[in-house]
């Protein structure tokens, strides 16, 4: 009994969070991850198009609402999530056209790409900003919680509760498939084996007859995709606001690189590492031991690996480590 | 066009801008925008070193930054009496610990043989040591943080100068070059760790120090009262109300036509400026040489193609290391000097977007490679980050001028001006770089 | 320091450092062929361009062949003959001549239209996708076949055994000679209606080599015209049947491989004796 | 000189370098060859310390030298080039030789700024022994050429010439030939000759091209499978029954073929 | 140089950057109170006020001086309300305010620091201390019988001083702060932090945060975690939109914020919602009054001169004189040049004490069925 509290307790405050989080940090990664393999650019704007995605998805939800369309429990936002890809995925073959092309035609070095992309995330967090406003904005409805604290507790009996979310859930649910759908594509069609190529030796895809334009465009088609579905479930399960999502860059930045960059197993390991690091460096044991320890023992102090203050810090810290005993992340980066 | 030409006509561009902004709007920021612009170029410079010449992708650059700033700090700051009778000594003894702690478990890892014998020893001797090290320092720190929490509670500086440190008004400029050094050490640190690693993870890992390094300043109370600011830093030039209350000063502004307040806003401001200036040019003038020699000569080869260098018999790592140290402390220098220009320290300022990123911009507008490039590129883009959230929102105003004034469109769209700052920062961007892709004074 | 020494870019595959700007090849853009008739199956004619803006590599230089042929390119290094082959492949710029395949002029069409009418090429370095295995290079090759393309591939293995055993490694992991080997074996699986190659045998090894010479005979047999760059000249021209030595980006010399090996002066100048 | 005992170099599980034991006299200029992947250019790089060896020992001159650092070796003497040109591509070709030479003291930050007499005294030797350099390689059209873009013959050349900027003791050509046309590769075979007699180097080369070997090489070493298959001279070699059929092959089978035009 | 004539007043506060979110709504109430003199346009000589609004950023030094060098030395405004951050308001005044003598009122800027730095008399401030309100915290608790909390606090030098502020009352009152971890504002995932609080356990959780940052972000996790069911709501995290956004949750929760028993906050509220923005978000009633208090001292001086009227700004917004709400500036205005003291309560209850800032009497409410209700005032 008390070692199920004490599991339950870890479950409700660690585990579910860090793994809707680290499914989050997973798909906003891929994208990242993407763009480099094929790209070859860390693209510093991916933040804000996972912003620009949901704030399209979020104004067709609030009008699918206001037609009183919704998706009775499941979030409205689910329905309006491809209008929102779409929308994205128009801004970033505009903005590839526009920007990007050019570069590559002059067969830019990447740091000129990455800080193209600097601008281009300027461009695109004003263009956000103008278009939703600065403001905090909650657009999940339907039923928030699969499973409350309270009929956790009714339902077993136990002291402590288990909440999941309905959005925590969605998130898992569809992180799996895109990133199923991700490795599908990429290893065994042919369109997906064209973009290795191409990301490998460009002037040699070329004379392989791969089709250059077709490659980039694709690319950017389903970062697009993976950027609003990364935004979209973010947004859902905590709120959107413009700035947030350019703050996410860092830990998605991280979650890419200590997967190793380029490699997507990479990014969605990085994705759950970098997540689950940030709750349990610095988690407090002490309440999860005094309910393991034999009646009496349980610790006084808080039993923290780490301050709290220091939580942002630690996620960087253990990708150090990871870096220092894998220099190319955790899976061999670079590749797809 | 030639390079000199080319040169001197972007120096030209840039003087005029900020000439431009004296005689069009007016003096006082003009001035506030060189000097800011001088300590974004001396930051451009460093990064150059490492990037242009040697291929280094350094994205902590804002540590380096707010390790400057520290040092500014630590030397500037009249020492805090009371904190160190009451915990100063039980701190450096902390850190001592500490310090002879990493000592005993490097020393066991080098000379223990691999497996798992050596694992164990490391792992127990590094939880005694973390203990050790906690239960002496933490109690000096809450001793010294808890001196009068809201107005010191930390452990003060080195200036023993009167009147709040005032009296020696030169320790800011011996503070600069102490930011330097301190920034060389951290940098020294991190080198010897993290140069192994490619690009992008280097990147990554430099950006997560960073992060790292400012955590430390907005979290250690006892050394620079972390998210509380340290503010009234002591400066080396006079004090503007002191200026205006000088009867000399002021007859001689009024003989200048100009009044007392102005002219001693304007003198001060000079005063900096000129400061900053010696300090840009020399290091210019010594990186400029450094990079037209053999030694630049071979930072490009190491840059160009590693193995092979490294079969050419140049020391890679090491001489990675040395160029690493030498930007780092470049930009810990200009840390310092933008401390003391605040006249505070505010560690939530240090914003990777403003402290690394900006000056990354700089260094490829500029032209990577080039280090009078990389200088004026530092000019010219603070002085479009101060000028379009100055001027932005003007011309919101007079943009939207054509629509009707109750307009519901037009009031969001003033509204939204200050964005603007990001979207005409980004669009200039990308103009520079589409025409003049490496950079507007091209590495030769 | 990375521990594959092939790789020198720092292990970072991108093209920050090693790539350098300026002077790149410029590859043609999309555009429209257009017949004309009466020509050799595939010439380069007259053709006269550079890298870039940079100044011109070729100056009106000529290269043809006729389907069943072999033609070699031989010439000191930095005459233009890899600029040359790049040209007739659309990898860039040609500021005046034409280019004809199968009496269409193809001066105008991109790279990858040149594939898919049929043209085959092996450029001299950066050769192979060295992330990729050898497998997904073949099939590579094969990337705009939609046939089954499963017996060239086993066609390739047969000629290069050693391909087959390295199979599901790496490309950028093999050995200079054998990376030569994956780097032909794309070429031919395209099943290309000319074959183009760039000093396909530099770095391979005498029994490779002769292999690599047999296939080559025997693929030219069958009716597709080969178009070779070979530096070990003395074997190429034995079994060319006809021969170009290009000087400084002009033609300095033609005629049958034996006719030029036969010549004292390309034999002194070029042929090392 | 050089005596490489029991060398192995594994990636992964595979043998490139499979127990190699050779040795490389004084003042010889030794060849090696070997069908494809056999493991020479591995072999090079464990010696040269590009590559750490699996197990086995490298001695130099009686040191052992076994996973220095291949900037060690370039000042102790030892020499190499690369089978895949290394050229630095965005300096010009004079300053891929210039930068070779060690110990310059331009080399160190403090002279570039207050020694700057000596420096250019310095430079202008260098340069002149550089341009010495290239037109040797009959390339001094290309000194102010960006390395990157030169041709493919034209880097090997150049990483040819490197070895050339400094006195070493020992050199390994890996390939020098590929590529390069065979006018100019009896010129620097002659070349390697006379530093061979006249400055004492000892040279290791690898190459394909049999004419080149048997015009240079005494002896000469044949790998096979990570391992010395044999050694001897370029006559014996050529006589080995297991050296033929692994590497040298029986010549052309479709020479018929070759005369229906 | 003339003392009347047009008034120009700089609002400086991040329009970008991590505040970014709060800022149109504090710019929004003091143009509020510019608009109400303008309407009654008898400031002065019949002067007209013009806003000149200037982006602080929050964090960047360089950027906020600027800036300010833009509104003062550019644009020649009169007196700045503003910053918003205490760090930038610190380099604010120090190198732009203080040496050409302009007085600057802050609305939020709450670091215990800038009332010890030297100001020549030119820097006030309407937010309450730290101090003050950690005090009135712990009284609000312990007279509810609440003996041990959990403490979150927005990494910033208001959160930290409102925490080890409130941490030092409420031990010294008996209680027990189980944990005091900071939050980083603009970021969306708290739950390692909400984790973290949870494992330390208390009856209640105190955050000392912003309404729609990482305040919102830890009662929002801790809400749908069941970690905490009462939160302490110190004056930066007391907003109806909280309060809807949360939902029932909520109820239940308490805190207190600056105000007295009188009706300026009403009135204001009214006032904001007809004038089309949310007079509840945090900061944008003491925004009204700090530039309300400007040009006030500004009519008790009769000048526009920051030299003159800075020393009017204590007159004005203290007693004696008649008390004056929002809404009633023009009263004030008609009252001062009658030569009439006035007393300044604004929709914050203003009392400037020591070197002018915000000597803090308290609201206490409760969220009760989705509302802010006034408990009692102390
Ligand atoms: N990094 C690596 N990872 C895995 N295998 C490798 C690697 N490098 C080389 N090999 C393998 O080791 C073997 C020896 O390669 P090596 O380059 O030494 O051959 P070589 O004798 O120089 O051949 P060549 O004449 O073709 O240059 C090859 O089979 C190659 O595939
Ligand atoms: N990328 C490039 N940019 C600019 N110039 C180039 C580039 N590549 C080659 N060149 C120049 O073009 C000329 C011809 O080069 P090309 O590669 O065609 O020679 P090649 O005949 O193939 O020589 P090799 O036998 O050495 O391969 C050379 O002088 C070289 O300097
Ligand atoms: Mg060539
Ligand atoms: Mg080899």
């Amino acid at each position: 009994m008390e070692f199920l509290n004490g599991l339950v307790f870890l479950t409700n405050f660690v585990i579910v969070p860090a793994l809707a989080y680290g499914a989050q940090l997973a798909i906003g990664a891929l994208g990242v991850t993407l763009v480099y393999a094929i790209l070859r650019f860390s693209n510093f704007a991916h933040g804000d198009t996972m912003a620009f995605g949901t704030a399209v998805t979020i104004k067709v939800t609030a009008v699918l609402v206001a037609m009183g369309i919704t998706l009775g429990p499941l979030p409205t936002a689910l329905l309006a999530m491809p209008v929102g890809i779409l929308a994205t995925g128009l801004l970033v073959l505009g903005t590839d056209w526009l920007i990007y092309k050019f570069y590559r035609q002059q067969k830019a070095k990447p740091v000129i790409l990455v800080i193209v992309s600097l601008g281009v995330m300027f461009v695109m967090n004003g263009l956000t900003r103008v278009f939703i406003g600065v403001r905090d904005i909650q657009f999940a409805d339907g039923a928030r919680f699969l499973m409350t604290v309270r009929q956790f507790k009714d339902w077993t009996g136990l002291d402590e509760g288990l909440a999941i979310k309905t959005t925590q859930a969605i998130t898992l649910v569809t992180a799996a498939i895109t990133v199923a759908a991700l490795f599908w594509f990429l290893n065994k069609t042919r369109t997906g084996k064209s973009m290795r190529a191409f990301s490998d030796n460009e002037d040699l895809a070329l004379l392989s007859g791969i089709d250059p334009d077709r490659v980039v465009r694709v690319t950017w088609l389903i970062v697009a995709a993976l950027a609003t579905i990364a935004g979209v479930l973010y947004g859902l399960d905590k709120s959107f606001k413009a700035f947030t999502y350019f703050q996410l860059l860092l830990p998605i930045f991280a979650a890419a690189i200590v997967g190793g960059i380029g490699n997507p197993v990479g990014a969605i390991a990085g994705g759950f590492l970098i997540a689950f690091a940030e709750v349990t460096v610095t988690y407090p044991l002490k309440k999860v031991l005094t309910y393991w320890l034999p009646d009496g023992m349980g610790p006084d102090g808080l039993v923290q690996l780490l301050s709290g203050d220091y939580k942002f810090a630690v996620s960087f810290m253990i990708l150090l480590i990871v870096l220092l005993f894998k220099p190319t992340g955790l899976f061999k980066g670079q590749n797809i | 066009m030639t390079d000199t030409l080319r040169t001197s006509l972007f120096a030209v561009f840039v003087a005029l801008l900020i000439l431009g902004t004296g005689f069009l709007d007016n003096w006082n920021l003009a001035l506030v925008i060189l000097n800011y612009g001088l300590i974004s170029a001396i930051m451009a410079l460093g990064v150059n070193l490492q990037w242009g010449l040697a291929g280094l992708f350094n994205v902590g650059v804002m540590g380096f930054v707010a390790l400057g700033g520290l040092a500014s700090v630590l030397i500037t700051m009249p020492p805090v009496t009371e904190a160190w009778a009451a915990g100063g000594g039980r701190v450096l003894l902390g850190l001592a610990i500490g310090a002879a702690a990493i000592a005993v478990l490097v020393t066991v890892y080098k000379r223990m043989a691999k497996g798992r014998t050596r694992n164990l020893v490391m792992i127990v001797l590094s939880i005694a040591s973390f203990f050790a090290f906690r239960t002496v320092f933490d109690g000096g720190v809450s001793a010294i943080e808890s001196v009068n929490p809201s107005l010191s509670g930390y452990l003060g500086g080195l200036n023993f100068g009167g009147d709040a440190g005032r009296d020696w008004w030169w320790m800011p400029i011996i503070a600069w070059p102490v930011g330097g050094l301190l920034a060389a050490g951290a940098a020294w640190a991190i080198g010897k760790v993290a140069l192994g690693l490619r690009s992008d993870y280097l990147a990554i890992a430099t950006l997560g120090i960073a992060e790292i390094i400012v955590a430390v300043l907005k979290n250690e109370n006892w050394m620079s009262r972390g998210v509380l600011n340290v503010t009234g830093l002591p400066r080396p030039v006079p004090y503007e109300t002191d200026l205006q209350v000088d009867p000399a000063f002021v007859t001689a502004a009024n003989d200048l036509g100009i009044d007392a307040t102005t002219a001693s806003t304007l003198a001060v401001k000079l005063l900096y400026a000129g400061l900053f200036s010696v300090f840009l040019i020399v290091l210019l003038l010594l990186a400029q040489r450094a990079l037209h020699s053999p030694w630049g000569r071979m930072m490009r080869a190491i840059r160009d193609n590693e193995v092979a260098a490294e079969a050419m018999g140049k020391d890679v790592t090491r001489r990675h290391l040395q160029i690493f140290i030498i930007g780092s402390a470049i930009c810990g220098l200009a840390g310092a000097m933008m401390t003391t220009l605040d006249g505070q320290m505010t560690p939530a300022a240090y914003q990777p977007l403003r402290f690394t990123f900006l000056v990354w911009v700089m260094v490829i507008v500029g032209g990577s490679g080039n280090n009078i490039g990389s200088v004026l590129g530092g000019m010219l883009i603070w002085w479009l980050w101060v000028a379009v959230g100055e001027y932005g929102p003007d011309l919101m105003i007079w943009a939207t001028s054509a629509l009707h004034a109750e307009s519901a469109l037009k009031a969001s769209l003033i509204d939204s001006a200050p964005q603007m700052r990001f979207l005409v920062m980004g669009t200039v961007l990308l103009l520079i770089l589409r025409f003049s892709p490496r950079g507007i004074l091209p590495e030769k | 320091m990375t521990d594959n020494p092939y790789r020198d870019d720092r292990g970072n595959n991108d093209r920050s450092i090693t790539k350098s700007g300026g002077g790149v090849a410029q590859p043609v853009t999309s555009g429209q062929s257009s017949p004309a008739p009466g020509t050799p199956f595939l010439i380069g004619d007259a053709m006269t361009g550079g890298y870039g803006k940079g100044p011109d590599i070729l100056h009106s230089c000529t290269i043809a062949v006729e389907p069943g042929e072999i033609a070699v390119i031989v010439g000191p290094n930095g005459a233009g003959k890899s600029t040359a082959m790049k040209a007739m492949f659309g990898m860039l710029d040609v500021r005046s001549g034409r280019v004809m395949l199968d009496g269409e002029d193809i001066t105008a069409l991109s790279p990858q239209q040149r594939v898919v009418k049929g043209m085959g090429f092996v450029p001299q370095t950066h050769n192979i996708f060295t992330s990729m295995t050898v497998e997904e290079n073949l099939e590579m090759g094969a990337f705009i076949r939609r046939d089954d393309f499963r017996d060239t591939m086993a066609q390739i293995y047969d000629l290069f055994p050693i391909l087959k055993e390295k199979r599901l490694q790496p490309a950028g992991e093999l050995s200079g000679g054998q990376r030569q080997q994956v780097a032909v074996g794309r070429a031919l699986m395209t099943k290309p209606k000319v074959l183009m190659l760039d000093e396909p045998t530099a770095g391979v090894s005498p029994i490779v080599m002769d292999e690599l010479f047999d296939r080559i005979i025997e693929v030219a047999r069958t009716g597709i015209p080969i178009l070779m760059v070979e530096q070990n000249a003395r074997q190429a021209l034995e079994i060319a049947d006809k021969a170009y030595v290009l000087v400084q980006g002009a033609n300095a010399h033609t005629g049958t491989g034996k006719e030029l090996l036969a010549n004292p002066e390309v034999r002194r100048s070029f042929l090392g004796g | 000189m050089i005596v490489v005992e029991n060398l192995v170099k594994t990636f992964g599980g595979f043998r490139a370098v499979d127990g190699a034991s050779l040795s490389i006299a004084e003042g010889s200029i030794t060849g090696l060859i070997g069908p494809n992947g056999a493991g020479k250019t591995t072999l090079f790089n464990v010696i040269a310390g590009v590559l750490q060896p699996t197990s086995g020992r490298v001695t130099m001159q009686g040191h052992d030298i076994t996973g220095l650092a291949p900037h060690d070796l370039f000042h102790r003497g030892l020499l190499r080039t690369f089978q895949i040109a290394h050229e630095f591509p965005s300096m010009s070709c004079r300053e891929n030789l210039m930068m070779v030479p060690g110990g310059q003291s331009g080399e160190t930050l403090w002279n570039t700024w207050f020694g700057r007499k000596r420096i250019a005294d310095e430079e202008r030797a260098l340069k002149a022994k550089a341009d010495e350099v290239l037109d040797f390689l009959t390339v001094s059209h290309l000194a102010d050429h960006k390395a990157g873009q030169i041709s493919g013959g034209q880097k090997k050349l150049l990483e040819l010439g490197r070895t050339m900027m400094v006195d070493a003791k020992i050199v390994f050509l890996d390939e020098v030939g590929a590529g390069v046309n065979r006018t100019l590769l009896n010129t620097i075979g002659d070349a390697i000759i006379r530093l061979n007699k006249e400055r004492g180097y000892t040279f290791v080369v690898i190459e394909h091209d049999m004419d080149f070997i048997e015009r240079l090489c005494d002896p000469v070493i044949c790998m096979a499978e990570g391992k010395v298959l044999a050694q001897g001279t370029l006559a014996e070699i050529k006589a080995n029954e297991q050296v033929i059929e692994a590497y040298l092959g029986t010549g052309l089978k479709n020479k018929d073929q070759v005369a229906t035009v | 140089e003339s003392h009347t004539g047009d008034v120009k007043i700089g609002i400086e506060l991040g329009f970008t950057g991590p505040l970014e979110s709060i800022t149109p709504a504090m710019a929004a109430g003091a143009e509020l109170a510019i608009a109400e003199v303008n309407a009654a346009g008898t400031l002065l000589d019949n002067a007209t006020v013009t806003v000149v609004r200037a982006d602080s950023t929050c964090v960047d030094a360089g950027a906020a001086t600027a800036a300010a060098e833009g509104l003062v030395t550019g644009d020649k405004v009169n007196a700045i309300m503003g910053a918003d951050c205490s760090g930038v308001t610190g380099a604010v005044l120090q190198n732009v305010a203080r040496p050409n003598g302009i007085v600057m009122i802050s609305p939020s800027a709450t670091s215990p620091a800038l009332s010890a730095a030297e100001d020549d008399g030119l820097f006030f401030r309407v937010a309450p201390s730290d101090a003050r309100q950690g005090e009135v915290m712990t009284d609000v608790l312990v007279e509810r019988g609440v003996k041990s909390v959990a403490v979150t606090y927005t990494n910033n030098d208001y959160g930290k001083g409102l925490a080890d502020a409130f941490q030092a009352s409420f031990e010294a009152a008996g209680g027990e702060v189980t944990i005091s971890a900071a939050h980083e504002d603009g970021k969306g995932d708290y739950s390692s932090e909400v984790a973290a609080l949870a494992a330390a356990g208390g009856e209640a959780l105190v955050v000392a945060g912003y309404t729609d940052q990482g305040g919102k972000g830890v009662i929002q996790n801790a809400v749908d975690t069941g970690a905490f069911e009462t939160f302490v709501l110190p004056d930066g995290m007391v907003g109806q939109q909280l309060v809807d956004d949360i939902g029932d949750a909520l109820n239940g929760s308490f805190g207190q914020l600056p105000g007295t028993d009188s009706s300026g906050a009403e009135t204001f509220l009214a006032m904001a919602t007809e004038a089309g923005f949310d007079g509840t978000g945090a900061y944008a009633p003491e925004s009204y009054d700090a530039a309300a208090l400007i040009m006030l001292a500004m009519e008790a001086a009769g000048s526009n001169q920051s030299a003159d009227f800075k020393d009017k700004v204590m007159d004005v917004a203290n007693a004696p004189g008649t008390e004056i709400f929002p809404g009633e500036l023009a009263k004030a205005i008609e009252l001062l040049k009658a030569g009439e003291d006035i007393d300044y309560v604004g929709a914050t209850a203003v009392e400037l004490i020591g070197s002018g800032e915000s000597a803090g009497n308290f609201r206490e409410i409760e969220v009760k069925d989705g509302a802010i209700e006034t408990v009692k005032y102390r």
